[in-house]
Parts: C-alpha cells; structure tokens; sequence
C-alpha cells in the first residue's frame, strides 16, 4: 500500500503544478508554430520539446548531479542538465554554429558592394534603442530589468539567434528561455513584420529603383575577405573576436577549396548534432519560474520593438547613403540588414518586385543580409565587454 | 556604480552604436581595399585555377555510396 | 640491464594474468559472434573490442585520470574511462540512442491497430518473472543478487540493450558487462529461441490466422502519437520519461517533416557515433573481477528465461485477446512484443508463412514490435523508481 | 527495510507490472481517441498536404555531392 | 570618457604586443602554406586558423574558466581551452584519429608481403637518432631540452601527425605546437626532402628493379590482420596498446563487413569533426612564449634531419634486405616506410617511374606506408613508457 | 637520476630502435603465419562470399536522399 502511495506520490499528476501545466502548453504552441506554421522548426521543434521535457514534474531533466561526502556520484544529473552546462554555459554550442554559419555562409554578393555593411550597421540601431527600452522600464520600476538584462534582450533586435543565445548565456541566463524564443519567433515573423514598415518609409518610386547586376567575385577575393574581417577583429574589437573567429573560421574552410571534407561536415552533421542539443538546452531554461512572469512579456514587447526599429533603420540608412552615392540603392534592401538570413532578403525581394516585376532585389539584399550578421556579432561584443565592466 | 541605469543604458547605445557604425565603416574600406588588391596581385586567371582546383577536389570527395548510386542508375537505366 | 628489465615488466606478457587471458577469449568470442554469425554485431563489435582493450594487462585503457595535490593534471586517463563517465554513468549515450530509434520508428502500424500494445505490455511479463528468480537465487545465497542486481537483471528480457544498459548503469555498473552481452546475444538469438515457444503454445489454426489489412495511417496522426505519449508519460509516469522522452522527441523529428536534416543526422551520424562509444564503453566494464562469476552465469541463466517467458506471454495475451476482440489477432504476433526491432517481427512473419504460406504478418507484427520498446522503457521507468526507494 | 529480498521482488512485480498493463491500456485508449481526433480535425487531404511539403523539403535536402553525382553520371552516361 | 578609455584599453591594437604579431604572421603562413601550397591541408587549416585565434590579444580564446569561492562558474573559458582540456589534453582526440585512419587503411599491400614490415621498422632510426641529437643539443646546454623534450621531437621523424601529438601532449605540451607544424609541414615537404636522398643511395639498375604483381589477399586475412596485431600489442608492448588498439579497432570496422555503418561514419563525420578541433586545439599551444624561441628552431632542424634519416634508413634497409631474398625488393620503396600515407608511396612510385616508366611501385609502397605507421606507434609506446620511467 | 641526458638519450635508442625491430619482425613471422592458418582454414570461395555480403549490406545503406537522386537523375535524363 505503501508503494502504491509511493506511486502515486511520484507519478506526474500529484506533483503537476499549474505553472507547469502552462509551460507545457508553450511548449505545444512552440511545437504547433515549428511544424504548422514553419516558425524557424530548427531550432524551435527542439526548444519546444526542450520546453515539454523540462517540465515533466519529477522527471529531473534538468537536475544536478548528486555527490556524496567522499566525492563520488550519488545520483547523475539529467539530460538538459548536461547539455546546458556542457554546451550553453560554456558558450560551445553557439559558436559551432556560428562556425557552421560560416560554412554555409556566401559573402560574395558583400564584396561585389561592401557598402551595403553600412545598411548591415544601421539595422543594429535596433538593439541599443531596445536596450534603452528595457532600462527605461527597470529604472522606473516597471519591470525588473538590470543593465546585463537590458543588452540580452536588445541583441533580439540583431536578428540572429547563435548571437543572442551567446550574450544571453553569459549575461543574464536566467532570461535565456525568453529571449531565445523572443529572438526566433520574430525571426519567422520577418515576412509579417517587415513590409508594412518598408512600405511606410518608402515611395512607390523608391521601391522601383533597380540596381546594377553585381560584379563577379573571384575566389580569392573570398578567400582572403575572412582573414581580412579576422585581422580587424582582432585589432579593433576583441571581444567580438569569439563570434566572429569562429564565423571567419567556418567560412574560410567554405572558400578556400582545400578542405571540403571539413567544411562539409561543418555545414551537415556538426551543425545539425549541435542544433539539437543547443534547441534542447535552451528548452531546459523554459522553466515556470524563469518564464512565467510580467518580463517575459516585456521582453517580447521590447523584441518586436527592436525588430521595427532595425527594419526601419536599415530602410532610412538606405535612403541616406542614396544621398551620398552616384549608383542609387534600392532602400528596400536595407530591411534586409537585420539579417534573420536569408529570410529579411526574401521579403525585400517580394515587397520589390511588388513594386516592380522586374526588380529582382535577392542577391542585392543578400550583402546587407549578411553584413548583419557581422553588425550584430559586433554589437554582441560591445555589450559583453562594456556590460561586464559596468 | 553610483550611475542610473538609465545613464548605463545611455552608455552602451552611444559607445555600442559607435563601435558598430565605425567597425563597419572601417570593414568598408578594409574591404575595398582588399578587393583591389587581390584583384591586382591574383587576376581572375588565377582565381578561376583556384576554383578549378576546388572542383576537382570536391569530385575527389564523391564517396563510395554515390559512385555506387551513378552505377545502380545507369544500369537500371539501361535495363529499361 | 636494468632498462631491459623495466620493459619485460612493463610487457603484456609479465603483467598476464589468467583471468584477463580469459576475458579476452571471451571479447574474441563475442567479435566471432558478431562477424560470423551475424550476432547484432552494431553492438558486439565495439562491445567485443572493448573487451579486449580493457583487459591489456598495463595499458590503462580503464584508467583514472591521477591529479597532484595541488590538483593538477598528473597523469590523464584512459580512453575507456573517459567514454564511461561521460557517456555512460551520466546517462547520455543510451539517451541519444533512445532519440535515434525513436526517429527511425514508424509508429504507422501501432496506430493502425493500437490494441496490439496490449502484446507488447504483455510480452514484459518476462522481466517481473526474472526479477522473481534472481531475488530468489539472492533470498537463498545461491547467488549474490540484491534488489538493484535483479532489476537489472530482469531488464533483459525487456530485449532492448539501450533500456537495458540504462537501468544497469543506474541500479548496478558492476553488472552493466554480462547484462548488455546477455541483452544483446539474446537478442540475435531470437530466430533460434522464440519459434519452438511459439509453435508449442499455437495450434496450426491459430498459426494460419489472415489479418486484415492494415488501414493507412495519415502524417497528422504520426506527428501528434509522439506527443500524446509524451502526455501519458508526463502524467502519470515522469520515471519513464528520460527514455520515452527521447525516444518520442526522436519520432517527432521524424514525422514532423520540417526538421528532416536533424533527423538525417540523428539516424545516421549521430547514431553511429554514439553507437561506437557506447559499445566501447560497455566493454569497459567487461574485466575479469566483474564478468569471472558464477553471477555472470547466473545473469545469463536468468536473461534466457525472462526471454523465453516474455515471448510466451506475448503469444498468450494475443490468445486471450482473441476471445474479447471480434477481428481474431494471429497469437504469433505477440511474441513480436518482446521488441528486438526488427528481428521478432521477421521472426512473427516467418512461422506465420510456415503455416500459410499467404499469410505476411511482418506489418501487423511491427505495431506488438514497437509497442515492446515502449512497454519497456515503461517497465525500465517503474523499477528506478521503485528499487531507488527500498 | 525489515523486508526481505523475496518481498521487494514480489512487491517490484505486481507494482511494475501493473504499472505496464495500467500506462499501456490507457494508451491504447488515448492513440485511439487521439487518431479519431486527428482524422476529424485534419482529414487525408490536409494530411496529403503535409506529407507533400515534406517531400519537397527532403529534395531541397538532396546536397550538393549528389547533384554533382547525377550530372556526372549522365555525362558518362551518355558518352558510352 | 572613461568608457572610451575602457574600450580602447580593451581593443585589440592597445594590448598587442610584437610577439603576438609576430605569431599571428606564422598563422598566416601556415594558412598560405595549406591553401596555396597545398601542404597538408586538413590539419595545417585548423592549425593555422587556431593559432591566429590564440593570439588575438585579449579575446581569451585559451583562458580557463574562473569560479569563485562558493564554486560557481564565474566565468567561463574560451573556446580553445575546453577544446584543449577536454580533447587534446586527454588523449581523446589523437586516438579517435587513429581510429579514423585505421578504417581508412587498406592492409592488403602489406598482407600481400609482410616482409616490407622491416622497411618500415628501420625508417624508424630517424626517430631514434634525432632524440640522440636532441639530447646532445641539451647536454652542452645549446638548446634546453630535457629527455622528455627529445623524444617529442624525435617522433616528428614519425611522420604520422596524431602520434606525434600524442606523444607530446604527454610528454612536453608545451613543444606541442612546434612539433606538430613540424611534423605536418615536413610530411607535406615529403616530395622535396625525400627524392634527392632516394637518388643519392640507390644506382640506376636498382631503381629500375621491377616487383612482383602482389597476390590477392583475402576478405579473412584483413580481417584476422587487426586482431592478430592486437594480441602481439597487448602480449609485447602494452604501451602502444593505446594508439594501436584504437587503429586496429578502426580497420576491423573496416574490414569486418557487418559494421559498415559505424565504419562509414568513423571515416567521415567523426574524423572530420575530431580533425576540426584537434587542429584548433593544437594551435592553442602556438602561444609566443612557447613557440617564439631558439628550442623551436631546434626543433624544425631536428625534424627535418629526422625525416631525412628516417628516409635513408628505409632505403638502405631495403637494400640490405636484398641481399637476403630472393625476390628483390626496389630499394626505392624502403622511403615510404617513413609512413606519411599516401604521400610518400606515390613518391617512391615517382622517382620509380623516372628510372623505368614501366615500373608502378605505388602498390608495393603501401606496405612500407602502413608499415611506417604500426612502427611510429610503437615508437611511440616504447618511448612514453622508458621516458615516463627516467 | 645520476644518469646524464647522453646515456638516457643512449637507452631509449637502443632500447627503443631494438623494440620496434623485434616487434616488427615478431609480426612478420606472425602475419605470415597468421595468412597461411587463415587460408586454410577459410578458403578464397569462404571469403569472396565474406566479401559479398558486405557489398549487399552496403548497398543496402544506399541511403534514401542517394535513391531519390537516382530517380532523378534518370528522370532529367529521360527529358532530354
Ligand atoms: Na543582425
Ligand atoms: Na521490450
Ligand atoms: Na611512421
């Protein structure tokens, strides 16, 4: 009788709280935007089920191992809890995928017309209004945001999810859960989110403006870019040199043609083993108590914020540099610096040819594309090391 | 820290603003620079055996399964 | 002269013990078992050779990593330590094995005809039974089985090595070698000890029973059946839930259709990764104070028979079925329940054809099949969770 | 634990099969309420339609090596 | 202001010192090296690539992980350091890469004519003739080399990348990255460094020697081939177990049919993910204070005599053995047992094919090649065992 | 240690050198012997059927992006 009280006691139902029944349901919806929707399913099928696993009452997913007096293990830890302190906390798994980023990552459109970095540098404008955002709300008392708090949510803005994961694992993993799944929904809510906004900003005549074809790129030219961006880095900006090491390394691999065997491996099984467990060990910070509180909602208030302002920001830089330049810039596609590649190039490509059915922006808007990436790496550094000193 | 949160906040826009807009202006010309350069020193001739090279190699790298695949293919293909 | 010396000293041949010599006629056993006879050698191969590493008289293989007092890095490990702490004792390997099967299951023909669980519940039987003999065997001193010991015991005959090496690792490490050679030599003996079973407990009209045909199982179906047995598992049985959690996440990215390159690398790389390390690190436990007992023997006595009562209690259960259910369910397909996917099924189809040639029941012996793993990973969950607590 | 060896094996049988039996019978209740639920809810058609879009993402997923294996082996192919 | 200070204290050209410049120029080297010379490819990219990483002033790629007093991680560790810690430091990677190059390695050649085993035992002279040149560098106190030093630096003339790196992380990590450039940059230089020294010890006639066709080997004989080294390794020379064990365990995957799974992923996934890290591991140790002095310059030198010796040793070997057989072997393929696989073995097929364009040696080379590398390996085990006892 | 860095250089090359030499000798004689046991006791026809069965289960690990690919590489071809 004992042990069937025992049980029951240990069976999922006596020990379910409400709050996990909810956290369980955002699970499913994350499940339901990943499969049904097509809501970035990479990542958020794994931190959906992360999410479900994480919650099971009594399951122990996500505890600690348990030593006894002489040191030996008393009882192993879990599952999430392994790969969260072995991938995420040591800041592994993001940068292998920044790694693998890199691999699968073409900067030839970039180099046919490197300023459009400059749209790529606007689009940050996102992450630091955010950050005053959030430290507007924690000064008043509204919510409960800290300075470390405020950097990890505005690095939504930047659009791109290794990144925020980075940031947020060291400066404030606690909100990890929030802002990863913040930062990814709004990354599959880049066709929705964005053309209103380049549409409010732009003339129909704007969005005509059709742009020259891009110049071939040699191989060499993408061989040394990487090494270039590295030495740059590395002079300049140490503390993005982690992210951005790794993403030159991955690339380099890509284009200088030795190494195929690496690089492929790069962009198929590592990137994809470790897609898996990142997914699975942001899940393990999807817990009620982190998760269900008044911040997460600002939090992805101030997300959706950060990604208006960036759009909105890549679209105004682009019309100002058209000032400035004698071949004139579609500012469509400086929506696209926000990076969420390649999908923020997609939408400026479709709202283009909208406006014009022989406008083909994609590769066009695939060089601000990507320069975000390298704009939000870069503001991923600055925070971690100014933050840090604060 | 006797600075507001808000003046912390102020901080990091106005120094991570600066950092982004002038590392990216500097990538610019690094870029350009670097185009040029290349351009000059390896012209596309050079380039283009490169890429040759990359080809080759990647041909190299079609393993064991799909040499089997190319044969079960054009035999099936054939039997037809 | 004294050099000359150190190294005969150090040589495997003054180091040699008898009992290692054995052990390695054993790991040269299994491999020839593996390779020539086909024995599930995924397993016994790695699992042979690291029988045979670990017992090399003075190469370490099992070694500790030795630190100095002021907790510096003396002398590393050996390989095969390192693989059983981390992957191992924590728990991990027999997890992503758990998600790789999971995303290499086709749960299509259980959904079909979910009755046939039923067998598969059944078909555990075998593991309680075997529990009650090796407590028995402990009760009276004949062998030295504790409560852990039987549970881990008795799991073999849940004729799943994954689940299998899970519980041991956690209820009994010393025992982890004889139950995953005895796990998995009786899996690849299940085309010699289930048909003399099946056969003496059918009659040739129950044997030539025609199923009907299974009906076509919609994609929806095949995505949400993951996650309503994660549900279940949830509620009311969160001990079972790192296994089926796993297993269910594994089938998920399978169905789901929007993460194929992750299931991809899930069966493939990841699997056979892990695969190779599991098994070497199974072998690790294969050393001669550990596997040169009469325990052993009895572990391999005991493993037969819960395989043996399993199978019988699967075709049993279809036999009692038969007299509830209007559609007749062919008896033979219970003995699929034991799982040891695919074999028991081929196994279920090839006696079927021997009693009616026209008969196939490969498909309706898939749905007892899988329903097996499930059940035993439930019955793995239960005994944790029990024999943690007396 | 005054009990002995004999009890908790006893007890570990009828707790855990009973759990088995238990968890499975409500689970061949629940996959079926689940599957009439499902085929309500999103008919074939709708099913089709995801089994569709499946397809199409595994073919996008044909990498790079295989293409280049399929042009090689019509070439050769075709140069018999 | 005094975050402008902050950050241009924290940006890179502020903390570089001539020597991390000075190192970040040899990466580049290596990088040129392995992309536009074709050296070595697969490690030196990842080498050269670590060793920027390393030296990027301030980005702490090698710090280790801080806690404070409760224990808790304060701060985690970079990139490199938990590569290094955990794969290099270990033993782990080296020996999944032997792993690797075992299911790799084709025994056919060597099974055809076992006798070509003694061609590379001798080109293992050069190991042992440099270790006696670097201990007389250290004895007269010109280069500060201790006994351990030396035989790190003898193994380069292994010409086998992951036992060099075992041997040294074992021995002396802190001379780990200047044998390992050693080691790969020599074996690229195969091709330079062998053919002058094959020309110079061989006449005409004996170049033209034509071989034999091998017989055909059997599927039974390659697989019997690991197993029987493996019990002579573990009677004789238990401390090659290691690196031996884990080669013959990658080449039964091979060749033992029934695995091909396993033994497809360990020659792709696994090996390129392991190389991938292995190599940035290794270029965490391409730190100025450890790579930036006269010993490293002895080092390079020793190599190369090393590989030179290693060459002529086999040669000679060769035609020693000539005197003895019947059947004469073409010194030329006495070169290839240095190992370098493949590279080495098409050199000897060149320099052959000069002399008589008739003559293919490559398949007769391939003996000497695997050869060469059961000989470093056990070098290697010889010399960790009599070092460590010293 | 009294021993200078001379004579342990000096040992581990005797020591070692001959090691290599007797262990690689050892395994002449010991392939040798192990080739002739082995092929008599399983024959050139035991072992091509050895060799078979690997390439049937290699085969069979053509893996469903390899078949898709050969579908369509017939089909393209078929087009044309
Ligand atoms: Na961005
Ligand atoms: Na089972
Ligand atoms: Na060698």
């Amino acid at each position: 009788m004992e042990n069937l009280n025992n049980l029951w006691l240990s069976s999922g139902l006596a020990q379910l709280e409400l709050a996990q029944l909810f956290m369980m349901a955002i699970g499913f919806g994350l499940l339901f935007l990943a499969i049904r929707r097509g809501f970035e399913p990479l990542l958020l099928v794994p931190i959906g089920f992360g999410t479900l696993l994480a919650n099971i009452p009594g399951a122990g997913f996500d505890a600690a191992p348990v030593y006894d007096a002489m040191g030996h293990l008393a009882s192993p830890g879990g599952l999430l809890y392994y790969i969260y302190e072995a991938g995420i906390a040591t800041g592994m798994f993001p940068l292998i995928i920044f790694m693998g980023v890199g691999a699968m990552t073409d900067f030839g459109p970039l180099l046919a017309n490197p300023k459009t970095l400059l749209l790529g540098a606007a689009a940050q404008v996102g992450i630091f209004t955010t950050v005053l955002g959030a430290v507007t709300l924690g000064h008043f008392g509204i919510l409960d945001f800290s300075i470390r708090d405020a950097a990890s949510i505005g690095i939504i803005g930047g659009a791109d999810g290794p990144t925020a994961i980075f940031v947020t694992s060291k400066l404030s993993p606690e909100l990890l859960g929030a802002v990863a799944v913040a930062a990814y929904s709004y990354m599959a809510l880049v066709p929705i989110i964005q053309p209103p906004i380049m549409r409010a900003l732009t003339t129909e005549a704007e969005r005509q403006i059709t742009m020259v074809q891009l110049r071939s790129v040699s191989t060499a030219e993408k061989i040394v870019f990487p090494l270039t961006l590295l030495v740059l880095v590395a002079l300049l900006l140490p503390d993005a040199a982690p992210l951005l090491g790794m993403f030159c390394f991955g690339n380099l691999m890509r284009e200088c043609g030795v190494v195929n065997r690496l690089s492929d491996t790069t962009q198929n099984a590592l990137i994809n083993i470790v897609t898996i467990f990142l997914g699975l060990g942001v899940g393990s910070k999807m817990s009620a108590d982190k998760f269900l509180n008044w911040e997460t909602l600002g939090i992805l208030g101030l997300g959706a914020v950060a990604f208006c302002i960036g759009t909105a920001a890549g679209v105004l830089m682009a019309k100002l540099m058209n000032r400035f330049v004698k071949t004139p810039i579609n500012p469509l596609i400086g929506a696209a610096g926000v990076s969420a590649v390649p999908m923020a190039a997609r939408v400026a490509n479709k709202v283009g040819l909208e406006a014009n059915p022989q406008n083909f922006l994609l590769m066009h808007a695939m060089g601000p594309n990507v320069a975000g990436v390298i704009g939000s790496a870069v503001a991923a550094g600055v925070m971690i090391s100014l933050v840090s000193g604060m | 820290m006797q600075t507001t949160l808000i003046d912390q906040g102020l901080n990091l826009m106005l120094y991570g603003m600066g950092t982004v807009f002038v590392f990216l202006t500097v990538l610019v010309f690094a870029t350009g620079a670097m185009s040029a350069m290349v351009r000059r020193l390896a012209p596309e001739s050079d380039a283009a055996l490169l890429r040759d090279n990359d080809k080759a190699s990647s041909n190299d790298n079609i393993d064991e399964k799909v040499r089997a695949a190319i044969k079960l293919a054009i035999t099936e293909h054939r039997r037809r």
